[in-house]
């Protein structure tokens, strides 16, 4: 548990908070219809990309989804650039090419999602594989839900993970639904970790609303992952407190159930033990809180003056030769 | 006859069917007590129950296959996969499984069951919610495909698609679900698979197209309604089986040719067309066949990309312009 | 165990030598140039279609693959309307349209495989669910390699059944390669019936060349799943006595290993069991031999005198709109 | 120069490039220890070892999605699938991440990466070993096509695909693999990417084809010596890009086309050609455009069957008739 130094305490519940107040800016923008097209947001999610991430280095590889924003940021994406890309902006790391989280960096190891749910999963083995086969320590980082888990490619990409025991660990985000469906529609079981098995590795399951709880199962992953062990698979349960999307009204989701779940939102209860303990002051919470909103400000203004990228831009990057000269 | 939009249509398309069919069942991501992404289910799980509005998990190519399993025991499934950019994850099933079903069994089996997919561009969709994947399958022996253009079609395709003991993949046009609005007849009516409609006669250019191009080129005529020339407005409806007849006989008494549609340019339906018309009414063309589509990039999302991307209106008056001034 | 009465016995027997017998003759058929394409034999894993069809009724369905030449036969193909199909005569199923195995018949219940492995699992599980809608108490019995268990549709096709606890009998045969690749190579785990977990429902691993054991182990299942129990993965381990076809060499299979598993031949060992049990005396076997043989050399005479289809039917069957008149 | 065989062409030039730079890897079923269904990699995993020569599990979809990440990482997959007829498991990996990964991250991330798969008929392989599914890939932007004819372009092809800094399905029809046959250089040589082969110059007719076709046209060409006719005839060896230019050439010179092509007839590539030329050469265009391709029907087993079903060297005297005679 918790023998973290304050510093890391305070970086992990800035990256919460962060991730929290970057979202509810992106709620305000779609309701002034500055986002075109669907926004998934992670509300009471946030402490699974912040707690995983946290762990990760600069030359190791994630392939984040559409509840994953959070990830994006700490693995390096500057909010000013995630927030232009949310708007289609040239200045996003699409150039406007492709819509909300579906960004991806070489530089920054972020493997783009595409909408296709678990598709990326087989891509990220093919990278922890590519580790492999160098000789290096680096590690892929597969995030989905459990709704994604269900999809063939979860399937065939474990499976070639499991064989190889590639340097891969596969963060799944049960959140209790995948879009209007309840996961006992979803599936015969209760966790998604049971089917780790079927591939040879090691499943657990974890709470994914406890920051602590993430971080360390996280830890052990990639710390095994990083050392030959191969792959596990953490299945995080959490709740998805939001709507699919923000125009989902979401009345499938029980209000008690909901209720219940707002009651173990992952940021009060760490700013709780971080309070309880000593960690976080009142000014000291105002500070991280009012420098978060000021990295916002600038971040919304910079994706606001950025331009559109232009309409014969839409030819280009097809192949090598329609690249830029 | 209310005015109900496209999306209100394929519901009511749908509800016809499993009331007068109880073989008829839907199944797919979300269809039931939710009632689908865009609501084209509402209603019919609280009607017909869980036995015959199926939710499944996120499994495309079991989707299918299901559905295809289900129809070999008789029953009609209309499957829905919830974005047509995802029938890539049951393109297998499609195309070796169900296309060939019949084929393979010389008969003995067949697959009567409906794939629904919402489909194209123009809501800022970018690369994954605005596909037009009907080029693939339109090259794929044993599938029928079809994109409507308008609710009242839509209500009369699908009924017809359900009826079909082949399986017909049915596209829907999202641009269209709430922007087409028809009066549209609350019995039951149908309109034949294979069948192009003649939306306007005329007799200078044959412009023919389907889907939400269909309004494009509306208010392309109407643009070129000071020019005094005689446009005729074919809409394909089916893509596969094309109706070579309506075709042949408009581009007999025009001998111009324009086509347009969403789908990339390159060996969409249009190219086709194009072809057979060069093979077989060769002696009739007295001018190139120009296409307007969409270029042989992915769908890109922010606005003016989108912008660019589709084909519009003026492409469409600058084409027959083009066929005219020749 | 076998507290079966003799006919039934005889019966097993008689289905498993007509199996041997039947592929003994396409192999000879292969050598003399008659049979085009490729030639899958189930040499040595004769328990597994017999032992499993042996409890299914004329309304239940299966979906064999292409080892499973005894299914086609128990199911009711009759030995020459099956090698008719097999050397592409107009008297077989698919009237010479597709190759081998690739028959299928609406009235015997038997869905036609493709060779795409796996891809019949979720069709069989839409067949199962059909049945389960109607409040049928049919069933049906999906057959496939553990090669194919480690495609996507494999893992969709079993979610879709555990969830619905439709009446699908899963039967792995495995028999320890994938063509070349042996079972270490394509999963890291030993036991494909450890995936039933994932999908919320029993599997067992039996031995698949025990007729016993095999004939049990679908008992129950079958029983299980007439009730409403749901689905139950049954996976036979056997061994591939064979090439992976008739003109693979196998040269990767080790030689005491082949050696090893001939010594375990299930008809040798079921044959052994009923003659020290008394149940088979020499002439009677001789009968069953005999009759099968010229069973067989009536199918042969029949298959080889049946007429080629006529080219121009090529272009029959695409649509009901050119199906015969 | 040694004589060999198309498929041992295609393993030369594998090994060539895994010697030449050490990023080329081969993926893929049963390509190791055994050397592939078709012998293909034959001696690879021996050279180069399990991490460059990698065995997958049957699993279409990750050969293509794990090819996909190693090339995002650098590397320069080989991925075999192990008949073009198992391509539709893989169909997402390819057409949804592979072929937009450049577009859609503006160019930040690309797919070095070929996919090989022996295509095609001939071979009494039916309907699930026969298959030539180039026409969906052509219909996908971001992807090359490739289909050679020969062993020594199967080499020069395949190498140039390696190298080629975007995804390469690479189809290889089977019933050429030991029937083509060449004096094939042991030193490297490359065949770009998107350059036609004019086989034979020729006014009269152009003939354009690819893949086995190629040897059908040409001994249709044997047939029709006797006649006096001038018949150029140009393989494509890539089906996408096309190369235009050459295209458009000989038709200029000749004014009469004949596409052969073994792809069902509907939206194969020869509909894009047609449609190519109808709109671009019109005036170029003396005669009808014909086209001798496969009938819209999966491909049947039975020899009969088969032998119907495959376009052959009299339809394609017949279709030179037609358009000498038109
Ligand atoms: C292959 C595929 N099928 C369907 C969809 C539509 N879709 C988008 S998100 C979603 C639900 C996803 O559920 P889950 O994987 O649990 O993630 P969550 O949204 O709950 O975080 C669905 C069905 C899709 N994007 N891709
Ligand atoms: C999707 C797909 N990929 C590859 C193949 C080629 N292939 C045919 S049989 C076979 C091995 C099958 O192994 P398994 O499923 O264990 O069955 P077995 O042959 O051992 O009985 C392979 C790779 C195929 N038919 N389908
Ligand atoms: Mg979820
Ligand atoms: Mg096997």
């Amino acid at each position: 548990m918790p023998a973290l130094p304050k510093k890391k305490l305070l970086r992990l519940y800035h990256d919460m908070m962060l991730t929290r107040m970057f979202e509810d800016r992106l709620s305000k923008l779609y309701r002034q219809g500055k986002i075109l097209g669907g926004l998934y947001l992670s509300t009471g999610q946030e402490a699974i990309p912040v707690g995983t991430c946290a762990h990760l280095r600069e030359d190791d590889v994630i392939s984040p989804v559409h509840r994953d924003l959070g990830a994006f940021l700490i693995k390096g994406i500057e909010p000013r650039f995630l927030m232009a890309q949310i708007l289609g902006k040239e200045t996003g790391p699409s150039k406007g090419r492709d819509s909300f989280l579906h960004a991806g960096s070489k530089r920054l190891g972020i493997i783009p999602p595409t909408s296709i749910l678990a598709s990326t999963i087989p891509i990220a083995a093919g990278v922890a594989f590519a580790f492999k086969v160098r000789g290096e320590d680096s590690i892929a980082v597969s995030y989905f839900g459990e709704g994604g888990s269900n999809r063939g490619d979860f399937h065939e990409g474990l499976n070639f993970a499991g064989i190889h025991k590639v340097p891969l660990v596969l963060v799944c985000e049960n959140n209790k639904y995948a879009y209007s469906t309840p996961v006992e529609k979803e599936m015969a079981i209760c966790c998604v970790s049971y089917r780790a098995e079927s591939y040879g590795f090691e499943g657990v399951t974890i709470d994914g609303n406890d920051i602590f709880a993430v971080y360390d199962a996280m830890e052990k992953a990639v710390e095994k992952a990083r050392n030959g062990g191969g792959p596990t698979l953490i299945e995080c349960m959490t709740y998805r407190i939001k709507g699919h999307s923000e125009h989902d009204e979401a009345k499938y989701q029980p209000a008690e159930e909901k209720e219940e779940w707002k009651q173990k939102d992952p940021i009060a209860r760490f700013k709780k033990f971080l309070t309880e303990s000593g960690h976080l002051g009142e000014s000291e919470e105002q500070d991280i809180i009012d420098k978060i909103a000021s990295a916002l400000d600038e971040a919304v203004k910079f994706a606001e003056e950025s331009p559109f990228p232009p309409g014969e831009d839409a030819l280009k990057h097809v192949f090598a030769t329609n690249e830029e000269p | 006859m209310p005015e109900i939009t496209m999306v209100e249509a394929i519901r009511l398309a749908m509800k016809e069917e499993m009331e007068r069919d109880e073989s008829v069942m839907v199944i797919g991501e979300d269809v039931g007590m939710y009632g689908g992404a865009f609501r084209a289910t509402e209603g019919l799980y609280q009607q017909f129950g869980p036995n015959r509005v199926v939710d499944t998990p996120i499994s495309e190519s079991a989707i299918v296959g299901v559905a295809l399993g289900l129809a070999i025991m008789g029953f009609r499934p209309v499957a829905e996969i919830q974005f047509a950019d995802f029938i890539s994850c049951g393109f297998d099933q499609i195309v070796n499984q169900t296309a060939t079903l019949r084929y393979r069994t010389a008969g003995d089996m067949f697959a009567p069951m409906v794939i629904r997919a919402p489909s194209a561009a123009g809501v800022h969709g970018g690369l994954y919610h605005s596909q037009s994947p009907e080029g693939w399958f339109a090259h794929t022996p044993g599938v029928k495909v079809i994109v409507p253009s308008s609710a009242y079609d839509a209500k009369g395709l699908l009924k017809a698609a359900i009826r079909d003991d082949d399986p017909v993949i049915f596209f829907e046009p999202k641009y269209l679900y709430r922007r087409a609005k028809d009066d549209v007849p609350e019995d039951d009516y149908v309109i034949p698979i294979g069948k192009a409609n003649v939306l306007q006669e005329g007799d200078d250019v044959s412009l023919i197209t389907y889907g939400s191009m269909v309004h494009h080129c509306r208010s392309a005529l109407e643009k070129l309604e000071a020019e005094d020339l005689s446009i005729e407005l074919i809409d394909l409806r089916s893509i596969m089986p094309l109706d070579k007849e309506t075709i042949y006989a408009s581009v007999k008494k025009t001998n111009r040719v324009v086509l347009a549609y969403e789908d990339h340019k390159t060996l969409g339906i249009g190219a086709e067309i194009a072809a057979l018309l060069s093979e077989e009414l060769f002696e009739y063309l007295d001018t190139p066949i120009v296409r307007v589509a969409a270029p042989d990039t992915p769908v890109p999302y922010s606005p003016p990309l989108e912008e660019f991307y589709l084909p519009k209106e003026e492409d469409i008056v600058k084409a027959v312009h083009k066929v005219i001034e020749y």
